[in-house]
């Protein structure tokens, strides 16, 4: 059966340029960076090599680049890093409702460890208001952290706005660019941004690898501690091979953003018109303001997991949402904060198109996506509406 | 480890006795929209030498795969039982009968054995005939609690 | 030039039969491990395997096997993680003087939040006495934390003997394993430790993974926080194709780990003789009870670094000690703690012998390392003692 | 980038001038094994048409790749120098002629300028000549602490 995958905001397949360029850091070129021996700087040069690569992507200096295992710890490095090292300033952090749990998770921990978060709300298109958070802004926040694509319904925020309002109010502003990192255009210069958390898997480079931007000057504490790795800010062996694949998959990504951007677009929109062919279904998130391979919808009287499983016996990759929620109960966060009602919240479909996929992995989807959803409200007790 | 066993999957790619049963005997109607799984289920009585057997049952259920999967599965279970036996069945049979739930997905195989429990109520009360103890308290449990089935 | 690489402690090339089989994950078993679809499925049957492989070199149960970053992360963790969930039991730590930074800056981090830390003396052979931490443990003794071989001289430490006082006292025990792992017998049950820190680059495995075990039942907060990953005690995407290697570099450490350890004895016994017949040389750490691939000396009145790279000119690859210290100006902490002064512990060279070491090797080694002591030695001030 | 530069390396591969003058007119001694660099400079002068040329120089030193390529390279610097021009050197001039030097290494370059000071100073004081101000003072300063050096 051919098989589609479209679920390229979970993860990304490595690009064969990207696994050409790391291969002979495992096995040949596969000494400690640290090593003063010949072994060594050749592993150091590939790692200078990528960090280069994966700074100008964001217009930022090659030393505020901090790579690391991956999103999950470049958000929480950064939050419990400035929180904690700010602590004496004050214990005030602002977020959104909206963040992956990598953000959230980690604001609830310092809330146990007695920081106070405000969570802002979004609007029904998932954004949110650049003045919500200057009127959140207190003497005491230390950290805004607003995220610049959502990962479920693909959102773009008003991350320039908002780094403009920390600036101007002296408040360090963090974003987890995890989604947006290398498909939509960042300039943390000209964004006002203080930290933003990349992560390789989603731009076709390999797991386990990420970077952390920290401009200079921003007082972080590291969240590992070890040998003075990574300007003393991270420490850990450095995965030179899985850090070579991310600076080249940045590369590649910097040089086919706009293209793929209209490509995607494109795609997308035929998606989109194509899914909303069917009855009672609905586009989620903001109909222009998106990443542009992001189509996220719900179907009303039906179960988001199943229509995943069903998808999936069809040969095609979707998700309900964020890879990390599909085995939870909860319905998303996400989609409650747009104001959706929680059997509404139950039925959605991410489908997140990226590099590999082309108008006919699109046409198979709209031609078996039907009949699925027929058949899940054949089985449905409320064909015609929610009620008990 | 797959998360759901093959049997699983089986029911769920082809989910049996689904559909209502237009003049059932029985209905339970158990779950809730917000938590994302409801279950409706229809059975069919005939009393045959003295004894009630579940002649015929029907599902419809909105839920994730293994709602979807227990809901069939007992239909397949309890269809042509004594009724004096269905009375008895518990998650665990559910359970046995599918291989494994994940554990989060274990209140899938209790919604099923709840509807089963209010069809069997529904039937008896109609009939005018004494409710065995441990249906009726289920029965009170999940009437005090629409929202409650056992996650 | 033929280069021979002698510094396996600071890491290890990946093998052969290791790189193929994480290859497939990369660009067709891509699929995130927490998707529902296929490709996810496929990614988590990876992820299982390893677990299991992994599991079984230490005797543990699969689901007491954490996978993080490396052995940095899983050090970070075992311990933050202990002292923050236990703290309200009391605020006292016991490890040693001679740890990896990844222990001891961690440690010097709880210092900074309230904890207090001992650090026991060893022995001039770099071993802590049992009975040293059993005197140590207090009421409010919340974690012991001895490694089980020491990364700069090798020593190996009596952590059964430990082991066993800390269950006697009830204290959690963790050791840092990320050197002996694969390499010495390990079993968690009989040798009763609680956490155990692995890495796999130091096994022929990639570098950017490593695991933690955690003992079914110990108290543990987690230190990255974000999605439901590892029984939720370490959020983040896994690193499916490093993982896959990791575990089958373990598979692989097990299976030869007899012979390997017998036949790098014998390399290390022709090495240690051969090396001490330069005059003023000295063996570091215990002649018998150490790493079979690890010779560290140290030679008077030069300096490690000049010999470190005067070998590598010659095409051999050793280093000083630890790698993540080779750009620090202080002596080992290390050599500090078994005795030695200063001007002695500046000389210091580790040539750690592994898989692919050969005969040759030591032979190549022996034929030049004798000439560039003497070469330095002709620079040195003190050629006949330490004055200034 | 490579920890130190093509210079650096090519001065500890192939140091020049080490060694000791037997019989020199002035000696520095720098440094402490305890830190792990030392430094010996020796210097032979010259007057020629009342001026004085540091005639020769040469060096023994206990440390890192950096301490060796810092003494190497300040004699190559001060061989022929006239002696007044010798006093002006500074840290930067060594670290200009080895291209650069590691944050962390730039102590060595401080440690050789310290040598010379210290032969300077032998030199001038067993010649009961006038000591220049600049040199005086950095040589209270080194023997105030033998362990200070720099860093
Ligand atoms: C918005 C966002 N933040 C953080 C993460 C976590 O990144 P990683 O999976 O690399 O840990 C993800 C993806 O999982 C994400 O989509
Ligand atoms: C004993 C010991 N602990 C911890 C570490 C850190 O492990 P990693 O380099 O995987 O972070 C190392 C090696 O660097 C080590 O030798």
């Amino acid at each position: 059966m051919r098989r589609v995958y479209m679920d390229n905001s979970a993860t990304t397949p490595v690009a064969k340029e990207v696994l050409e360029e790391m291969l002979p850091y495992f096995s040949e070129r596969f000494g400690n960076a640290s090593s003063l021996h010949s072994f060594g700087r050749e592993a150091k040069l590939g790692l200078d090599a990528a960090r280069k690569r994966v700074a100008k992507v964001i217009g930022a200096e090659e030393r505020e680049i901090i790579f690391t295992s991956g999103g999950t710890e470049s958000d929480n490095t950064a939050i419990v890093g400035v929180a904690m090292a700010n602590r004496e300033k004050g214990k005030h952090i602002i977020t959104t409702k909206i963040e992956h749990h990598a953000v959230l998770n980690t604001c609830k921990f310092l809330e146990s460890r007695g920081f106070e978060v405000t969570y802002l709300d979004v609007d029904k298109f998932g954004i949110v208001k650049p003045e919500s958070v200057e009127g959140a802004i207190r003497k005491d926040t230390v950290l805004v952290s607003v995220m610049h694509a959502n990962n479920e319904i693909g959102t773009l925020e008003p991350i320039g706005e908002v780094g403009r309002i920390c600036r101007e109010k002296g408040v360090y502003f963090h974003t987890d660019a995890v989604q947006s990192f290398g498909k939509v255009g960042i300039d943390v210069d000209r964004m006002n941004i203080d930290l933003l958390s990349m992560s390789s898997h989603k731009i076709y480079g390999p797991k386990g690898v990420g970077a952390l931007y920290v401009r200079s000057g921003v007082r972080m504490e590291p969240l590992l501690y070890g040998g003075s790795h990574e300007f003393r800010k991270r420490a850990g062996t450095e995965n030179v091979a899985g850090i070579v694949g991310f600076g080249k998959a940045a590369e590649i990504s910097m040089k086919v953003m706009e293209s793929e951007a209209s490509r995607l677009e494109k795609l997308r929109k035929e998606m989109v018109k194509g899914v909303l062919g069917i009855e009672r279904s609905h586009l989620n998130g903001h109909p222009e303001k998106r990443l542009p391979g992001n189509a996220h919808f719900r179907f009303d009287f039906i179960e988001g997991e199943s229509l995943v499983l069903r998808l999936d016996m069809e040969g095609i990759a979707a998700s309900t949402g964020s890879a990390c929620s599909t085995k939870s109960l909860e319905p998303s966060h996400v989609l409650l904060a747009l104001g959706l009602r929680h059997e509404e919240a139950h039925g959605s479909l991410r489908l997140s198109m990226g590099r590999y996929n082309t108008k006919e992995d699109v046409e198979r989807v709209l031609e078996v996506l039907p009949g699925i959803v027929k058949d899940l409200r054949e089985i449905s007790p409320f064909k015609k509406g929610y009620r008990n | 480890m797959d998360m759901y066993t093959e049997k699983v999957m089986e029911h769920f790619r082809n989910p049996k006795n689904m559909g209502v049963i237009e003049e059932a005997d029985g209905i339970g109607k158990v779950g809730n929209p917000v938590c994302g799984d409801v279950m409706h289920l229809y059975i069919k009585v005939e009393s045959r030498n003295g004894k009630d057997f579940i002649k015929d049952v029907k599902f419809q259920t909105f839920g994730c795969a293994s709602a979807i999967a227990t809901s069939s599965v007992i239909t397949e279970i309890v269809k042509g039982m004594p009724v004096e036996d269905a009375i008895k069945l518990t998650k665990d049979d559910v359970i046995k009968e599918l291989g494994e739930l994940p554990p989060q997905k274990v209140h899938c195989s209790v919604l099923a054995i709840d509807a089963l429990n209010e069809a069997l109520y529904d039937y008896m009360t109609k009939r005018g005939m004494k409710v065995p103890d441990v249906v009726r308290e289920r029965h009170k449990r999940l009437s005090r609690s629409g929202e409650e089935h056992g996650h």
